[in-house]
């Protein structure tokens, strides 16, 4: 019971899902899109459970006294406060210009995302000079065509080749971006010969795995237990 | 020069150097010439391309992760819409970005307003907000976009707007333009909607997932890309602004030329150990 | 929208009242010329309806010749409105409105397999002409196959059989062959270092959670290794992101544990719960490694940004690295920084290998088959279009 | 100085400054913001979770239909509108709760069956024609233009790195022999790859740095416009 029903319930959908992508009679189609329909709202209830596990896993932090316990306190605090402005003063129309919540948002959930992601670039150079080793061919491949592209996708790299490059004589597109254009042909030739033989692979594994799922093979996200 | 002192430099001066060499051309710009590249042009075009007063499609599928290469994209894009008085219908799929994509399409409709041009929200443009789903609300709008937002970004309800008239699902607009910080986004909607729906697409990228797109752009299923903070500048240029992605391509320049020194200073570094060690 | 009878009559009371709208704004419109001197319209003709293929049967195009008043410049025609009934006879209701100019309409009002009747009206300021005859029966039909996706499903019909066929295989006691990835041995020989030097063994199964197939390939690869730890007598540490995942890599440990034989060495504080915020399970990860200073790191599953931290901060330890994603973008900073990189599907083929169960070995084999039909297509392709011969590359184009 | 006088920015300024503190070290004020932050986008994740799905694709649809006003026909499914249907997935978004204690949590498997069987059904079509056909469709093309010698070299040298890098996930045969040679070609091809990924994460990861820079001196400090 507590696994079959599961199992039958997700082959029985996914093959319907599929048979509605190659069939547009409503018999099929009206099921798919009341499926899609259910899948969103269940979505979103996933995203409330997620709010109430950080909930659970740091009001019991705080109640062992573990070593962060004054942080978790602070993390609490500002959920419950974001929740009750987002609840209780603002209601349905919390987004619009000017309301707490939005005040909220830009000034400190989209400040911290958004400086959060800004560390990477201090990371991202000193990871290339301590953990950037050419040791092979292939290595040397990769820095190569690293470097074409980091050189030649801003001006700067240009603008510091032409006067060498200037000449009459040379063809247009080596006198006036001839980084631009080596960077041009990397993208567009090999690069992206060896990302669609990745895309096409990377499909084939998705295709497997949803068969596998349907088939009831693939019973991982059941988790543990009977 | 001895390179072995190098090898156990504190990575705090690499960090000070690249906080130098971002900070100092934003504060002393130097504006260095660019050059548009292909798929820039034919982002341009293909929304040049769009009849005028069609409704358009924007999924700005990002958070304020992303802010700096996605929001000068949405803005320039929004505006080359609203230049052709198309109305661009607005959408968000990740959890982070309604709050900064409605403000966004508003910045942009206000610069509008200020101009003296009359821009009603649910009438010229619409937000029809955020949705949880992914995958399941791209298929799902694709039999009706008010079933999957029955309620916009402000609470109204979508049925009844004037800009929600005569759209009924994607064969209702002529293009769809995705701005997309990541998943999902451009390769989601290629996949549910640019082939199962055959709604024509372009792309407004971040530098991280671009390269990944061009087996798209090469196959025809994006009819244009922008790629980063470079691809926003040259898009800039196109439609003759000054705007923050042209602002920062000179820092941005900076930064590459440091971190391609950086790869090449460690593996300098690395060989002249090696050396030492064999001899 | 609604297709009830009901409703699409209120629909054509709505649309009614467009056109007289269209009308009362009419004289208005016409204030130049005297309103006496303006006619009805003269009718448009032709009109034709065409059913939409491949679709749900919801909507029918229609289109029609333009009322010969129906000029740039004249205000005889305002716009058309568009009839609908379910009998040449009648009875008739106005389905939808449009300006003056336009020659066709997609009625998406209609519903499947029911029969319909359309007539077209031309309206102006001085009257209303109703187009001669009723064009119809208008069946929309709901398809049972999408023609366009054909070679989607040939696609994806030939792979599922190959899979199920090499499946089939296997489970009969004929194991297909399936070498042995380089990326396998790589973390034997980590674990073995990690062994002689006497320290820990870090295991991190990626960031995102159990609905990533990255992760449950990163869980299936735990086990293994779990069990050569176990067999090794080394400690493993696995920080986890989420919560379910972190039930499912406990199981994964202790049953590696138990497949070795050594069920008494399970130490249920090797797997720890960490949180799925990004930087915050980094800064766990990374604090493991400088504290505890494991001998090899094994990343095996979805990494986002932070895999530049994880490769940067392990390589400064001196570790041996092996890191395996479907991440694409984030594969260069592990292969420049690791002792080596499993890239793409190799992750999910090691999970498929190491695993050793029949029938994720039979998908793998499948899907290479797939392969050798993939490589045979696109060079028969390149062939037939360098001859100026379309029909293949017409056959795979989809809707 | 003409610095900022809105409360909010110095917030904000306060915080960013708190993150960015990192690159010196882990400290108190980078730990701060991060669990701040953590706090405050759970918050915000299930407020506009809550208004913008829970509320407005099901609890006022439902309120709608048990409040009498029932529109529309017989048809109307067709059209999207559930109405009282929608008390199943309501019921299975509830059954997701049972998760947050261990003795119910299997009843969560109902709620997470669906959602799988969805996500599988469209991510195996969606990947079957957008990447798998059409990419392979798209790679059909003549490998000899009369006339255009470079687009004839492209052309070659795409379909032999398309080909051998697929060559090189292919695991029914040891890589020796031709296929060797194949595959030792393909991760050549593999490597440029990602050497073009790397450089372009470079690029997206200084713009973010940038913006954040742009943030503190013009919005902020007012050093810029």
């Amino acid at each position: 019971m507590k696994r079959e029903i599961p199992l039958f319930l997700t082959a029985v959908i996914g093959a319907v899902m599929i048979l509605g992508f190659f069939v547009p009679h409503p018999w099929v189609s009206v099921p798919t899109d009341f499926l899609q329909q259910s899948a969103v709202i269940v979505v979103a209830f996933g995203y409330v459970l997620g709010g109430a596990n950080v909930l659970r896993v740091n009001l019991e932090g705080i109640a062992k006294r573990d070593r962060d316990w004054p942080y978790r306190v602070v993390l609490i605090a500002g959920m419950l406060v974001t929740m009750a402005v987002g609840f209780f003063v603002d209601g349905p129309r919390f987004q619009a210009p000017g309301t707490p919540s939005i005040w909220i948002y830009n000034n400190l959930f989209a400040t911290m995302n958004a400086t959060l992601y800004a560390l990477l670039a201090f990371f991202i150079a000193s990871a290339a000079f301590r953990a950037f080793r050419i040791r092979t061919l292939e290595a040397g491949l990769l820095a190569a065509a690293a470097l074409i592209v980091m050189l030649g996708r801003v001006p700067l790299g240009d603008f510091l080749l032409r006067p060498l490059t200037d000449h009459a004589g040379l063809p247009e597109w080596l006198r006036t971006t001839p980084l631009g254009a080596i960077q041009d042909w990397v993208m567009n030739v090999p690069q992206n010969a060896a990302k669609r033989a990745i895309l096409i692979g990377a499909a084939m594994g998705v295709m497997a795995t949803g068969l596998r799922v349907i088939l009831g093979i693939e019973r991982t996200y059941l988790g543990g237990g009977d | 020069m001895n390179l072995s002192a190098l090898e156990s430099l504190d990575r705090r001066w690499i960090f000070l150097g690249m906080a130098l060499l971002v900070a100092g051309p934003l504060l002393f710009p130097v504006g260095l010439p660019l050059e548009v590249s292909k798929p820039t042009q034919e982002y341009y075009d293909a929304i040049a391309a769009v009849p005028d007063g069609s409704p358009v499609l924007v999924a700005c599928d990002y958070d304020p992760g992303n802010r700096p290469e996605m929001v000068p994209m949405t803005k320039t894009t929004l505006r080359q819409l609203f230049d052709k008085h198309c109305k661009p219908i607005v959408l968000c799929l990740w959890n982070g970005g309604p709050g900064l994509v409605d403000q966004t399409l508003e910045e942009v409709a206000d610069e509008y307003r200020a101009r003296g041009v009359d821009l009603v929200s649910g009438r010229d443009y619409e937000n029809l907000g955020f949705k949880s789903g992914n995958e399941a609300v791209m298929v799902l709008m694709g039999q009706g976009i008010t079933n999957a937002f029955p309620r916009d970004q402000r609470d109204r309800e979508t049925r009844t707007l004037p800009v929600m008239k005569g759209i009924r699902d994607y064969s209702s607009f002529p293009l769809l333009v995705s701005v997309s910080g990541g998943y999902p986004g451009t390769k989601e909607w290629v996949q549910q909607v640019n082939s199962r729906f055959h709604l024509p697409m372009v792309s407004a990228a971040t530098a991280v997932s671009a390269p990944d797109y061009y087996p798209y752009l090469q196959s025809g299923q994006l009819r244009g890309m922008l790629g980063g903070m470079a691809g926003a500048a040259e898009y800039e240029k196109l439609m003759h602004e000054k705007g923050p992605a042209t602002r920062g391509m000179d820092a941005q320049s900076l930064a590459h030329f440091f971190v391609a020194a950086c790869i090449l200073l460690g593996n300098a570094v690395q060989w002249s150990r090696g050396k030492r060690g064999r001899a | 929208m609604l297709t009830h009878a009901s409703s699409s009559t209120r629909r054509g009371l709505l649309a009614f009242g467009i056109a007289l709208a269209l009308a009362a704004a009419a004289p208005v419109r016409a204030a130049v010329a005297p309103p006496d001197t303006i006619a009805a319209p003269r009718a448009p003709t032709g009109l034709v309806f065409a059913d939409i293929a491949n679709d749900a049967g919801r909507a029918m195009d229609l289109s029609w010749t333009l009322s010969p008043d129906d000029t740039t410049g004249s205000r005889t025609v305002t716009g058309y409105l568009i009839l609908r009934g379910p009998t040449p006879g009648g009875p008739w209701a106005v389905v939808d409105s449009v300006p003056a100019g336009t020659r066709s309409r997609r009625d998406e009002g209609v519903h499947h397999d029911s029969t319909y009747f359309y007539r077209v009206e031309a309206v102006g300021p001085g009257g209303r002409t109703l187009a001669g005859a009723a064009a119809g029966p208008a069946i929309p039909r709901a398809a049972w196959f999408n023609s366009t996706r054909g070679s989607v499903f040939a696609f994806m019909a030939l792979f599922f059989l190959l899979v199920l066929y090499y499946m089939y295989m296997a489970q009969s006691g004929r194991k297909p062959f399936v070498r042995r990835l380089a990326g396998i041995d790589a973390i034997e020989e980590a674990i073995g270092r990690a062994t002689e030097m006497g320290r820990p063994v870090l295991y991190v199964p990626g960031i995102t959670d159990i609905d990533d197939m990255q992760t449950v390939a990163g869980l299936v690869i735990l086990e293994s290794v779990a069990r050569m730890t176990a067999r090794y007598e080394t400690p493993i540490r696995v920080p986890v992101a989420y919560p379910i995942p972190f039930t499912i890599a406990q199981e994964m440990v202790r049953s590696g544990h138990l497949s070795a034989g050594r069920p008494d060495t399970y130490d249920s504080n090797s797997v720890t719960f960490v949180s799925p915020q990004q930087f915050a399970y980094v800064a766990a990860i990374t604090g493991i490694i400088l504290r505890d200073r494991p001998a090899a790191h094994l990343y095996m599953g979805a990494f986002f940004a932070e895999s530049l931290l994880l490769a940067e901060t392990g390589f400064s330890t001196g570790a041996i690295q092996v890191a395996a994603t479907a991440n694409v973008p984030q594969l260069p900073f592990f292969v420049v920084a690791c002792d080596y990189t499993l890239i793409g599907e190799e992750l999910f083929a090691a999970s498929a290998y190491l695993s050793g169960e029949a029938r994720l070995v039979g998908g793998l084999k499948g899907a290479d088959m797939l392969k050798v039909a993939i490589v045979l297509v696109v060079l028969t392709g390149c062939v037939l279009e360098t001859f100026g011969i379309h029909g293949l590359t017409r056959w795979m184009q989809t809707q | 100085m003409n610095v900022s006088h809105d409360l909010g920015t110095w917030v904000a300024a306060f915080l960013t400054l708190c993150i960015l503190s990192f690159v010196y070290k882990d400290n108190p004020f980078y730990k701060f913001a991060e669990y701040l932050f953590v706090g405050v986008s759970a918050g915000y994740f299930i407020v506009l979770n809550y208004w913008t799905v829970i509320y407005s694709n099901l609890l006022d649809p439902l309120r709608t239909a048990f409040g009498g006003h029932v529109e529309g026909g017989p048809f109307r499914i067709e059209q999207g509108d559930y109405r009282a249907l929608l008390v199943i997935p309501g019921l299975l978004g509830v059954l997701l709760f049972t998760r947050l204690s261990r003795r119910t949590a299997w009843v969560s498997r109902w709620a997470l069956a669906v959602i799988i069987g969805v996500y599988a059904g469209l991510k195996t079509t969606g990947f079957a024609q957008g990447d798998l056909v059409a990419q392979v469709q798209a790679s059909l093309q003549p490998l000899w233009v009369p006339g255009h010698l470079w687009t004839s070299v492209n052309a070659i040298v795409f379909t032999v790195g398309l080909l051998t890098s697929l060559l090189y996930f292919f695991y029914s045969r040891e890589h020796k022999g031709g296929l060797g040679l194949a595959t030792r070609v393909g991760v050549l091809f593999l490597m440029v790859s990602f050497g073009a990924a790397y450089g372009y994460t470079v690029m997206s990861r200084v713009s973010l740095l940038i913006g954040r820079f742009q943030f503190l001196f013009s919005d902020w400090l007012h050093l810029i416009r």
